[in-house]
Order: structure tokens, then sequence, then C-alpha cells
């Protein structure tokens, strides 16, 4: 299996603050990764810097055998990359059904995997309430349309920045169930979470960030028989 | 109370040269009425700079005030009396003050743009009134024949037809006037202006009347506003509807925002920049509105938090 | 179980936003020294009567009754007088400000002196205390000068309900405040609430049910704006509706 | 006032009403959809028609000099957008106000530089100059109906593009959230550097029209400027609906208060949004 | 001997700048052609943008009286300026020259023994247009202006002469200032249906309007006679909207007097544009510098001399000869003027030696 993403020796600043030191990672083509941490130990940094949202001081992000130093973020997310941030990023002056419609496009080679009427018919909650403005939903109604608006860029990877946040345990598992799907579609996603009793379960691999390093990485196997360190690094 | 290294060394640098100024001037009549008229509209600037950077509350009518200052003393001073200085400075005080109250309360209930338009509405329709009106000379403006005298108790402090007492008259408002926006924003009060700018929703949340503090910070800057008006309309005694125009709002507006927004001193930086460019280009060329209008355009890529910012990232710098 | 006063009460409250029906005719009675659990499917309305119990929305109808008074027309910011604390679901807090001066400006609100021009912000130790007290009990003390923008999501949160502990409310209403947070600061929170009960009646919205079902001694479950079923947790947790509505059957991953 | 002459009246305060929303729609677009302070919008209607004037008499034909005018002014909109309103989108918005009050400057000193300070004119072109006699004493020109019709299709084409294609989905979503819509694949950049020029280009193409209709003289664009924002603003941020409707109020409204109460005459557009924003803080139709 | 020190202060920049321009122009053309007279002193120029803004004219005023110390100051065109500048100036030691504004009160109430005016005041224009449009057989009038003192003071000037003689005025339109949308006002003039229209308007607001009257087709139905202001300096803006138009005025282009046909050469020549009132008025403006200085010998020090030689002179202008009245105001001859081919043409002379009643001036 070859790398979608390799991530390496990443270093990002906020102003003086050192928040990444040195990050680096892989992603395999249809894997699902975990990336976890207390909070505040980088993780949203480490995503961030990833997409081209923060420049890194150092480092190199490699997608698809290719570059994507230098680039804007667009053209990274162009190459198929998808992002739910943290905070959902609802536009205050759009519908939901806009929210959807103004994000379709097909991916680079010009499949069309996920539409309109498919993420609805994944978020039948959405349904109803197409013409609200996406920051009239309740939380978890935006968390879902925040997932189906990545969705509907028909991405190879799928970023979620703490997608269950704020969801009621019967959607989270709509969720887990979507991400189950997609990941078995050959969509990789990189998933940062706080419930690892999940993701180690739905992740094939694991990352633990601990102030800004990485501190375990390994697979679900290793992470059982490490549990008890890991789980002191996320203060569990 | 002035906490800031760069407000501190402004503060250091600028009164004192001011109170030089006359004498450095050797009394020219021009210039030490030119100066007296920076410092009026720095008054004037300062005055909404609180309201626009400190309150977060943007308005484009807030020559309303400037000109209502103006107005006031025409209306009510008899035309051929010399009155009271102080006593008419009291009245205009006191009565831009309850005309903000109602303009505030109406004003204050929208927000964003629409404060901005509806602010520059209601000036718009004062000066409409006044340049229309007959019995305030219309669009010809009015003179004051008269100057007020400013003796308390007998004694008279400043002789308003004397520029070197005119000048040292809004050199003493303009400090007295910076002192009182710093106690503000050091004061209590000053705590929830800032939390009502930054955050009203968390504000009212936390029981706060966000409504009454924008009110009363209305008020007082409205009130120091026409106190500026009131200044300038003795300066040459003469009040014009020109005063009332939203051109004065708005470059009033932009001398803040040159300044540095919310930072008060950078009022005073703001105006004397730009009224010492506008000075230096009209003199240079009669086309000065294109240098004029460069350097701005330079200055606000250039300085991130205008001109007051700038002058604190120097000496960040050479810490 | 009820033998506290009661608090806060709601009395056929509704809140339509044009067709839809966010929150129902839901009756329901939050009192002293006890933690009211709220739980419900995603736009159950939970957030929505969050709202309305704090004065952000008016009802369409129904009353809210604190201490026997009708306040449902009262202004947003008298609720927070009457003690009425609330944290929001989205982090809501002074972003440019230090930790200390967001909890100051709350406790300021009690201490008194707002309109006071003369009175310097920080003269009074009172007042400080009180704010680092706040801090101290969600454990961000350390962070005390902290600038809040500065901070990571999940301290942003514990900020969140610092502030509102410097009003100090007699009722708290929170949203969903282990939302973002790691396992620690997460126990941290449910420490604090066990804590807080003791004094204040709180009403807690979250979906994280191990919390839920550890800190709560009532809980109600709505369902589409409506009221399912408001019992002890053991009731609740067994209950075939709710199941079915809200938590689903067994374990999250099948 | 007799019937016909109420016609007439209506008549001529939608018609000014329409070259109203014509000269807003530009702003309705870098203001109110965008959310750009670009206060030298009056400028760029005065850039337009002083560029009509100018290829108008070096051409000979006017349709070949606005067609000219508008090409120059899109790349000017493309320059201004790349070089300065770039560098703001992050910072303060009063910063804006700043900043294109300086382009005010500029391009007064420009206009004076270039062209001069007489007032100029612009004849109707020849194959639009002729008038429709309406009673024995008054005609309409054909020319402000040409211009009325040109502003219904302006309006309609903008308020399709904004409301129902993905492109206008697009703008809206980047004025409320830039990184987000970069996070989608999307070039926001180029986006803003295009719609910012459509909105020059639009201000150019209100003052290219009304060149033959009325005096170019300096300091025509801030004339206008404060009612393309009293427009903008009566109708609500962002809709295009709504800078219509308010164009028409102010139109309407400006027309017959000139004429039946002449003594309030000159506030009654501020009063009337007063009162807008009184009943609706956030404008007609602001959602 | 020192140069003698010429403020002038005229706007530069904004609406008014053409008339401006023209002002500095022909004062610049006026000593230049006459330095003989000035013998052997030098001018020095010091200009000043006022941008039409009364506020600033206070201390503009100052600071060429206070710091520049300028023995002549020119200015301005707008008559809120005119009235912010006479606050400074009356009676200090500089000589005032309005060289445009019209403004009654500069030399009515507020009259003084340094200001003077070689354009008019707003009476002068407009009085004559009342036997003019009652010869014509005028009846009923509709008169309309910009609401503003010059065009208020026009229109009053125009109904004494016209209501005195029996003629009616049917409705007075005051026009916002400055606004231009004159549409719905000259659609009321129409269903008004008067004999004429007498209107003020000047510089853009003029050329909007005498559009706007033609393409509503009113031009050849309802006569249009105004201050002679409508159709100076906007002809060529203007095009074939303006033909026929009467007016009357100081001045007209094809005057047939010697100075005029060597003013109108010179101008033309100089600045590549042909001259119109506003030019006149600043050119006079220094003619009567010149000639002071040249009676006085070229020393100005003695300021009652000064102003004595400039009171009794009387000024060759192109707009014919003329003097001064008491209250410092010309006293000359009003053209009735037509335009014809894109000209100002004289058809006679409406009144001789029209001299300002200066009402309230104590001089
Ligand atoms: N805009 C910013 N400016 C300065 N420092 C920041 C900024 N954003 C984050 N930080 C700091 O960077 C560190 C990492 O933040 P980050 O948001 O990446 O953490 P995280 O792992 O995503 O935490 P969480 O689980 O709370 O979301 C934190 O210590 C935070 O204080
Ligand atoms: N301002 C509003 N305008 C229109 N509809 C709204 C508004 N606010 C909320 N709603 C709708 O009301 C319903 C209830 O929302 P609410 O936020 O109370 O849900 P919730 O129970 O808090 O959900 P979650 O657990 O996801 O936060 C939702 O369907 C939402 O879309
Ligand atoms: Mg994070
Ligand atoms: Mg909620």
């Amino acid at each position: 299996m070859s790398n979608l993403l390799e991530v390496r020796s990443l270093h990002t600043l906020y102003g003086d603050s050192h928040v990444l030191h040195g990050v680096s990672f892989d992603i395999k083509k249809g894997q699902a990764v975990s990336l976890m941490g207390r909070n505040g130990m980088g993780k949203t940094t480490t995503l961030k810097s990833i997409l081209g949202v923060l420049t890194p001081r150092s480092g190199q992000v490699r997608f698809q055998d290719q570059d994507l130093d230098g680039l804007p973020t667009w053209q990274r997310m162009r190459r198929d990359i998808a992002y739910v941030p943290e905070g959902r990023g609802m536009f205050h002056n759009l519908s939901v059904k806009e929210h959807l419609l103004m994000a379709a496009r097909p991916n680079q080679r010009r499949e069309v995997l996920w539409d309109y009427d498919r993420v609805l018919a994944t978020f039948p909650r959405l349904q109803e309430r197409l013409g609200n403005l996406g920051t009239q939903l309740s939380g978890g109604e935006q968390q879902m349309l925040a997932i189906g608006r990545a969705l509907m860029t028909n991405p190879d990877l799928l970023i979620l920045d703490e997608a269950t946040e704020g969801l009621a345990p019967l959607i989270r598992k709509e969720i887990w169930d979507v991400i189950r799907t997609i990941k078995a579609s050959g969509v990789s996603t990189l998933i940062v979470d706080k419930n690892i009793q999940v993701l180690e379960k739905i992740c094939d691999h694991h990352i633990v960030l601990v102030k800004g390093r990485v501190m375990f990485e390994g697979d679900s196997q290793q992470l059982l028989t490490q549990r008890d360190e890991v789980e002191s690094h996320l203060g569990v | 109370m002035f906490t800031n290294r760069a407000e501190k060394l402004f503060v250091w640098v600028f009164f004192p040269l001011a109170l030089l100024m006359p004498l450095l001037l050797d009394q020219n009549t021009y210039y030490v009425n030119k100066l007296a008229t920076i410092l009026i509209l720095s008054i004037f600037v300062m005055s909404l700079d609180y309201l626009v950077g400190r309150c977060g509350l943007v308005t484009l009518g807030h020559a309303l005030f400037y000109g209502m200052g103006g107005y006031l003393f025409v209306m009510l001073a008899p035309e051929y009396e010399a009155v009271n200085f102080w006593i008419y400075t009291f009245y205009v005080l006191a009565i831009s003050s309850v005309v903000a109250l109602i303009v505030g309360f109406i004003v204050l209930r929208t927000s964003g743009i629409y404060m901005i338009m509806i602010t520059l509405a209601l000036a718009q329709m004062c000066f409409y009134f006044f340049s229309d009106s007959t019995e305030f000379g219309g669009n010809d403006g009015v003179f004051i024949y008269v100057k007020p005298e400013t003796s308390v108790f007998g004694l008279n402090l400043f002789d308003l037809d004397n520029p070197t007492h005119f000048y040292y008259l809004c050199l003493l408002s303009l400090f007295n006037c910076l002192l009182f926006f710093k106690l503000i924003m050091r004061s209590k009060f000053g705590r929830i202006v800032d939390a009502v700018q930054e955050n009203p929703e968390r504000t009212t949340a936390l029981g706060y009347n966000v409504f009454h503090f924008r009110l009363a910070s209305y008020v007082i800057a409205s009130a120091l506003g026409a106190y500026a008006g009131y200044l300038f309309a003795l300066q040459y005694g003469f009040v014009n509807p020109s005063m009332l125009s939203w051109q004065t709002s708005g470059t009033a507006l932009v001398m803040s925002i040159l300044g540095g927004l919310g930072t008060l001193y950078g009022a005073i930086l703001g105006t004397l920049v730009y009224e010492g460019l506008h000075y230096g280009f009209e003199h240079l060329t009669e086309n000065w509105l294109l240098p004029m209008g460069v350097l701005i355009i330079l200055m606000v890529l250039a300085f991130r938090h205008g001109l007051a910012g700038y002058l604190e990232s120097l000496l960040e710098k050479r810490k | 179980m009820s033998d506290t006063e009661l608090v806060l009460e709601t009395e056929a409250l509704c809140k339509y936003w044009g067709g839809l029906k966010a929150l129902d005719d839901l009756s329901l009675q939050f009192r002293d020294r006890q933690l009211h659990g709220i739980v419900g499917p995603n736009g159950a309305g939970k957030s929505t009567l969050l709202n309305l119990l704090c004065g952000t929305y008016s009802p369409t109808r129904g009353r809210i009754l604190h201490k026997g008074e009708a306040i449902e027309s009262i202004k947003p910011y008298e609720f927070s007088r009457r003690g009425i604390g609330r944290g929001f679901q989205k982090t809501n807090i002074y972003p440019s400000a230090t930790c200390l001066e967001n909890c100051s400006i709350a406790a300021q609100r009690r201490v008194g002196g707002s309109f006071n021009i003369f009175r310097s912000r920080h003269s009074e130790k009172l007042l400080t205390e009180m704010a680092e007290q706040a801090l101290e009990k969600v454990g961000l003390a350390h962070r005390r000068d902290a600038v809040a923008s500065r901070i990571s999501y999940g301290e942003q949160r514990q900020l969140e309900i610092a502030t509102v502990l410097a009003t100090a409310p007699c009722v708290l209403l929170l949203d969903e405040p282990m939302a973002g947070m790691g396992h620690e600061e997460s126990q941290l929170i449910i420490q604090l609430l066990k804590t807080l009960k003791q004094d204040y009646c709180i009403v807690l919205v979250e979906h994280d049910m191990d919390a839920v079902f550890e800190l709560s001694d009532q809980l109600t479950v709505m369902v589409d704006g409506q009221h399912l079923i408001t019992d002890t947790v053991d009731q609740v947790r067994d209950d075939p509706r709710v199941k079915e509505a809200y938590l689903g059957q067994g374990d999250e991953v099948i | 006032m007799d019937i016909t002459l109420f016609l007439f009246q209506l008549m001529n305060g939608v018609q000014y009403g329409l070259l109203l929303f014509l000269i807003a729609s530009g702003l309705t677009l870098v203001f109110g959809v965008m959310g750009i302070l670009n206060l030298a919008h009056g400028s760029m209607y005065m850039v337009g028609a002083y560029l009509a004037w100018y290829f108008t008499n070096s051409t000979g034909s006017f349709g070949m000099a606005a067609v000219i005018s508008a090409i120059i002014a899109l790349l000017l909109g493309i320059l201004i957008e790349r070089t300065l309103i770039i560098r703001l989108y992050r910072r303060n918005h009063l910063d804006q106000v700043l900043l294109t009050i300086g382009l005010i400057f500029v391009f007064n000193a420009l206009q004076s530089l270039l062209w001069g300070n007489d007032p100029l004119g612009v004849a109707v072109p020849a194959w639009l100059d002729g008038a429709i006699p309406l009673t024995d004493m008054i005609e309409y020109p054909v020319y402000r109906l040409f211009v009325s019709g040109l502003c219904i299709l302006i309006a309609i084409g903008m308020y399709l593009t904004i409301n129902r294609t993905r492109l206008g989905m697009l703008i809206r979503a980047g004025e409320s959230n830039r990184d987000m819509v970069e996070c989608l694949g999307v070039d926001i950049n180029r986006l803003y550097t295009l719609v910012f020029a459509a909105g020059v280009a639009l201000a150019a193409i209100a003052g290219i029209v009304s060149a033959p209709m009325v005096s170019v003289v300096p300091g025509m664009g801030e004339h206008v400027l404060i009612s393309c924002f009293v427009v903008v603003v009566i109708g609500g941020m962002g809709s295009i609906k709504g800078a219509f409707v308010g164009a028409l109020m102010v139109g309407i409204v400006d027309t017959f208060s000139s004429i039946m109460l002449p003594q309030i005459s000159s506030m009654m557009i501020y009063i009337l949004m007063a009162v807008v924003l009184l009943i609706r803080p956030k404008g007609l139709f602001a959602n | 001997a020192e140069p003698v020190k010429v403020g002038v202060m005229l706007p530069f920049s904004g609406v008014y700048a053409a008339l401006g321009d023209a002002g500095r122009n022909g004062l610049k053309l006026a000593l230049q052609q006459n330095a003989a007279q000035l013998h052997g002193r030098e001018i020095e120029f010091l200009e000043l943008d006022t941008e039409a803004k009364p506020e600033r004219a206070p201390e503009l005023a100052s600071s060429l009286l206070d710091k520049d110390k300028a023995d002549f100051i020119i200015g301005p065109v707008h008559s809120g300026v005119a009235m912010g500048m006479s606050k400074v100036l009356r009676n200090k030691d500089a000589i005032m020259i309005i060289p445009n504004a019209g403004a009654a009160a500069a030399t009515g109430p507020l009259c003084a023994p340094n200001v003077f005016r070689t354009s008019f005041s707003s009476w002068q224009p407009s009085y004559p247009m009342g036997k003019v449009a009652l010869d014509a057989g005028y009846k009923k009038v509709v008169t309309m202006s910009w609401n503003y003192g010059m065009g208020k003071e026009s229109l009053e000037a125009f109904e004494e002469s016209f209501t005195a003689g029996g003629g009616e005025i049917v409705k007075q339109i005051l026009v916002p200032f400055p606004k231009t949308e004159f549409q719905p006002y000259i659609t009321d003039i129409a269903a008004t249906a008067p004999d004429a229209v007498f209107v003020f308007f000047a510089g853009g607001g003029a050329v909007k309007f005498v559009k706007d009257y033609n393409a509503l087709g009113l031009s050849d139905k309802i006569p249009l006679l105004g201050a002679g202001f409508l159709t100076e300096g906007t002809l060529e803006a203007q095009g074939d909207a303006a033909e026929g138009i009467l007016t009357t005025l100081h001045y007209a282009d094809n005057l047939d007097n010697p100075a005029n046909h060597k003013f109108r050469q010179d101008y033309a020549s100089s600045f590549g544009k042909p001259a119109d009132i506003y030019a006149v008025q600043g050119y006079d403006a220094g003619l009567l510098i010149a000639q002071a200085m040249n009676t006085l010998g070229g020393d100005i020090s003695d300021r009652k001399a000064l102003i004595k030689a400039m009171e009794e002179s009387t000024i060759d202008s192109p707009r014919g000869k003329f003097t001064f009245s008491k209250a410092h105001n010309p006293v000359q001859d009003i053209y009735l003027r037509k335009v014809v081919n894109g000209e100002n043409q004289v058809l006679s002379i409406a009144a001789q030696a029209l001299e300002d009643p200066a009402r309230g001036c104590k001089l």
C-alpha cells in the first residue's frame, strides 16, 4: 500500500509560541487514521498545517506523491481533500441546501460518488431543514451539515476535527457508520476525536500527540498492547 | 494612568511641546490659531474615537453634535452681549447630552452599518434643517459678533479674542478630555464598555444591560463632540451648516482610524498628521489631493493599527 | 427526591420558529441543589429550552416561573441578575481579554459599581479574588493571565464555566460544557459539577452519556421539541422509548 | 394632482429609482454581498462617465465608447483589488474606509489632471435620440426608457446570479467565512477579485449610461455615494431584491416629496431610511 | 521694492473647481498684461484651495492675512466661503476682492471699506430680466433655483421687477442644493403651463437642468429665461439643448468692444479654451489692482489712499466700462443674451449702469 499522505517534521508557530515540534506520520490509501491528544496538544494545528491554513515554519506535506508545500489551501483541497473543521464553519447567510450545493464537485477523476441526494439520504434530519440558514440549526444538525458538505466534494481524504462533538449517541453512531462506509468505499480518513474506544475499532492506525510531538504511532494491535501508556498521554 | 509605553512617550512629548508652541511661534496669530483648530479637532476626533474604537459604535453622524455645539451658542446667546463662557459651556454640554440621550435612544437600536446609516440620516436631516433655515443664516452661515468672557468669581482667566489665550484654553480642554477618557477606560465602567464592545451577547448573559452602557457612552462622546464644535464656533465667530455635513463626520473618522482606533491619544496623532499633511501638500501643489490620497493609501497598508500602532511597534522593536 | 425547594419551573412552554415547533408544551420543574440533566437527539430543542430559561429567546407561549414569579417577559439581562447564569453551546468568551479579566467582568456584576467612572477597575481586591476563585474551581488557575483566544478549545470551555460561576448564580444553565473536552478535563468538570450541585440548581444539557448518568439527579429526555420522560437516571436508562429515540441499542460501534 | 400628472410623476419616480438601482448595483455587490466598505464607489461612477465622454469624443461612437470604458473599468477593478483591497480582508473593516477615501482623493486628482474641471456633456447616441410624445406638453426621451430597460435587465441578472447560481452561493459564503470557502477547494481570492471588478464595472457602467443624461462634472461621484448606501441599507445588506425595492422606494418618495412636500424634500430620503430602520433594524429584506 | 502679495482663495478641487480655475486665469492674465502699470513691482501669488468648504474659510483667510501678510486677497466663488472670509478680513489691512460670490450681504450689511467686488451682486443679473419678460408679453412665470442664498436672492430680484410691472409668479420652486434630479419639477412646470420659466442655476446643475428641460420636450413650448450663469461655461456640455435660451448677465461672449476682443483672444491663446464670465471677473480683479497701483505709483502702503484709488477707478473691462458703487459693488450694464450656435450673443442692453441697491450697507 502506498502512502496517500506523508507529513514530515512539521514545525508550526503562532507568533512566538512554538506549537508543533516536528510532527511526522503517514496515511496509506484507504486507511482510517486517528489523531488523539489532550486539549491544546496541537491536533487542530496539525490539521491546519497540512491544509495550508497555517503556514508551518518547516516540514513537508506530500499528498498522492505530490508536494503540497507552498500551495494555497484551495489547491490542496482540489486534490480531493475535504475538511470538517472544529466549530463546524457554517455560513450564516446560506441555507442548508445551499451549503450542500455550493460545495458540490466531482473528484479529480471526475467521479461523483456523493451527490445531493445521497447526502440527504445519509442525514435525513437535514432533509427537513433545507430552507433554514446554517446558523439556525441545532448543534448536531450543524455537524451533520458540515460532514455532508465535505462529502459533496467527493474527497479521497476526509479530515474530521472533532466531528462527533455534540452529537447524540444515536447520531454519533450514524456518523461512525458513515465513516465506515466512506472507508469501505476507499476514501481515507483522518479523524480527530477523543473517543478512544470507538477509534480503536474504526481506525487502522493511531497517532497520539503530546505537546506538539508524536508520542505514539501504531496500529490498533499496538494500541491495545500499549493501552496504558496511551491513556496516560490522553489523560484518561 | 498612561501605562502603555508609546502612549506615555506621546503624552510626554506632545503636551510640553504644545505648551511651548505659542512661544516658539512667536505668537504668530495664524499659526497659533491653526494649532488651536487642530486641538479642537483633536477633541472632536477623540470623542469619536472613544465611540468607534472603544465602544464599537461606528457613527457617521458625529458632526451632528459638532455642529450643534456651534448652533446652540448662536441660538442661545444674545447677539450683542458678552455672555459667560463657563455657563454656556454648561448649557452646551447639558443640552447636547439631552439631545444625545434622545438620539442615542433611536440609533442604538440598530448596529453596524445600519447604525452608521441612521446616524448619518439624522445628521443630514439636521444639516438640511440649518441649511434651509432662514433665521440661522441658511447655507451661508451666521456670525457670532461678541465672544463670551471667561470670568469665574470675577477672575478673568482667558481672553477669547486673544489667539494665544484661546489656544491655551483649547490645550487645557484637550488634556482634560484625554484624562477624562483615560479615567473612564481605567474604571469599572470602562471594563464593561470593553466587554460590551468585544462580546455584547456574553455581556448581556452576564446580566448587564448593554443598551445602558452604550447609551451612557454615546452621551459622553456626543457632549464632548458638541463642546469641540462650540470651541470651533467661538474661534473665528463663524458657524456654517457645513460643520454638520457628513464630510465632517467622515474626515473625523478618517483621522481617528489613521491615528489608531480606540487608542484615544491616537486621535491627536491622527488629527495632527492628517492636518499636517493637508497643510503641507496644499502649500506644495494645487493637486494636493494626489499625494495626500497616495500617502493615505500607503499608510493604511503599512500600519496595521494606525499611527499609534506603528509607534508602539517601533518601541517594541527597540526594547 | 423532591425534598428541595423548587427554583425554576416551566409551564406549557412553547417556542415555534415559523412552522417548526422547536419546543412544544413543555412543563418541567427544576429544584435547588439538584442537577437536572436534559438529553435528546440533535434538534430536540434542548438549547432552545436553555435559551428560553435565560431570556435569550422569548417564548411563543407558556410561562417560566422563578421562585414562583413569572419571568418570561422580563429583559434578558435581568435573568442573570436573578441568579440565572448560563454557559453557551458555542464557546462565548471575551477572546482578547485574559482569563482573569473574563471572570472579573462577570464578578463585577455582583460586586456592582459598573457605572462608576472614577473607580479603577483593578483596585478592588474582592473582585479579583472572586474571579480567581472561579478560575480555581474549573482548574484554570494556571492560565490566569493567558489571553483567552490563545488557550485551547477545551480550556476555553472551562473558562466559559468559570465566567458563569463568577456571577455567583443560583441556577446554572450549562449547554454541553464537556463538548470538545479531553477526558481529564471532562473528569474535572464532572467533579466540579458534583460539588457545585450541592449548592446550586444546575440544568445540564449534554451528550456525554457517562457524565449525564453519573451526575443527574433527575433526567429529562426530549424528542422533537416534546417531553418524553422525566425520571431518575435508572428509570430513564431502561425506558425502551429512550433507547429507540436517543441512545440506540447497545454499544456505539456495532 | 390629477391622474395623468400623478402617473407622470410615478413614471419619473420609477425611472429615477431604476437609475439609482443601477448606480447602487455595484455597491450592492461589493458592499452588500461581499462586505467590503468601498467608499470609492462613487469615484468609479465618475470614472465611467469621464471615460464615456473621452472615448465618445475620440471614437465618435457612444456604443464603442461604452464597451471600451466598461472594459477599462473592469481592469481597473482587478488592479485595485489585487494591489490594495486584498491586503485588508483580514483587517478591521474600518481600514477599508481609510483606504477607499484615499482612493477618492486619487481619483479626484486624476480626473482634474486628465480631464480638467469644466462641466462636460455627452450627446445621446443618434439611434436612441428620439422622444415619445405623451401629451401635447410632455414627451419622454427614448434614451431614458432604454436606460430603464437596462436597469431592469441588470437587476434580474444580478438577482439570479447571486441567489440562484453556485457562483452566487460561493460569493455569499465568502462574505461569511473566507477560510471555510477556501477549504472547500475554491480559489476565493480570484473569485473575490472578479466580483470586486464586476462591482467596479457596474458602477462605471452606471456612469457611462448616465453620461448623456447628466453633466459630467468633478465631484459627481460623491453626490451619488450617499444615495447608493441609502439604497443598499434600506433594502437590507446582501439582498439584491432589497436594493431593487429600496431604490424604487427612494426614487418614488423623492419624486413625490419634491412636489408635495418641498419644505422637507431635502431630508426625505433620510427620513425614509430612518423610518425603515426603526421598523426593521436590518433593512427590508435582510435575512 | 518688495513684491505685492496677492492671495488667491478659490476652489481648485471639487464641484466649483472650474470656476476657480477660470477666475485665477483671468486674474493672472490681467496682471501680466498690465505689468507696466505696477511701476516695477513684482506680483507674488499665494494660492489656496478653498475646496468650497465654508468652515475652512476663516482659517485660510487668516493664513493669507496673518501669516503671509497679503496685500490683496482675491476670493472666493462660494457665498458661504465669502461669509467666512469676510468675518476675518473685514476692516483689516488687506484688500479683499470678491471675483464671483454674489451674496447680497457681502456688499450689503457686511460691506466694509476694504472689501470690493468685481463681479456682481446676486440682484444685478436677475433684476433686469423681469422687464425683459414683461416686454416679451409673459404674464405668468414659474421661477426655480436651488434652495440657497444666491439662488433665492436671484429669484427675489427677478420677482421684484417682474411683479412691479404687473407680472405674476405662479409658482416658486426651490430645489434642495445640490440635487440635480429635476425631472419631477419640470413635469410639474409642464402641468402648470406658465408663459415662461425663470431659473437660476450654474455649473453642472445648469447643464443638467437645460438637458432635462429639453429632453422632456419643453424647450420649444415654454421659453426658458435665466440669470446668465445658466449658459456660462456650460454651453459645450449642454450642446443643442441650450439653443434659444434667453439670459441676462453683465457679460456676453461677442460684446463688441476692443477690450473684449483683446481679452478673448489672449485668454484663448494662453489657456487653450474660450473665456467665460468667471474669467472676466477674475481679469477685472487684476485690472482693479493694476489700475489702483498705477494711480498710486506703485506704492500701496497707505491703505486709505489705496481704497480711495480703487473706489475711484473706472475699469475698462471686457464687459464694458464700469465703476464702483459706494458699497464697492460694480455699477455695470446688464446685457440680454440669447444662445445661438453655442454662443451667448448679445441682443440688447437690458439695463444701463445698473447699481445694486446695497440694502443695509452703511458706507
Ligand atoms: N490563534 C492562536 N494563537 C496563539 N496560540 C494558539 C492559537 N490557536 C491555538 N493556539 C495554541 O496552540 C496550542 C495547540 O492548539 P490546538 O488548537 O492545535 O490544540 P488541539 O489539540 O486541537 O486542542 P483541542 O482538543 O482543545 O481542540 C494550544 O496550546 C493553544 O493555546
Ligand atoms: N433561530 C432559529 N431559527 C429557526 N430555527 C431554529 C432557530 N434556532 C433553532 N432552530 C431549530 O430549532 C430546533 C431545535 O434546536 P436546538 O438548538 O434547541 O436543538 P438542540 O436540542 O439543542 O440540539 P443539539 O443537541 O444538536 O444542540 C432545531 O431543529 C433548529 O433547527
Ligand atoms: Mg482542536
Ligand atoms: Mg444544542
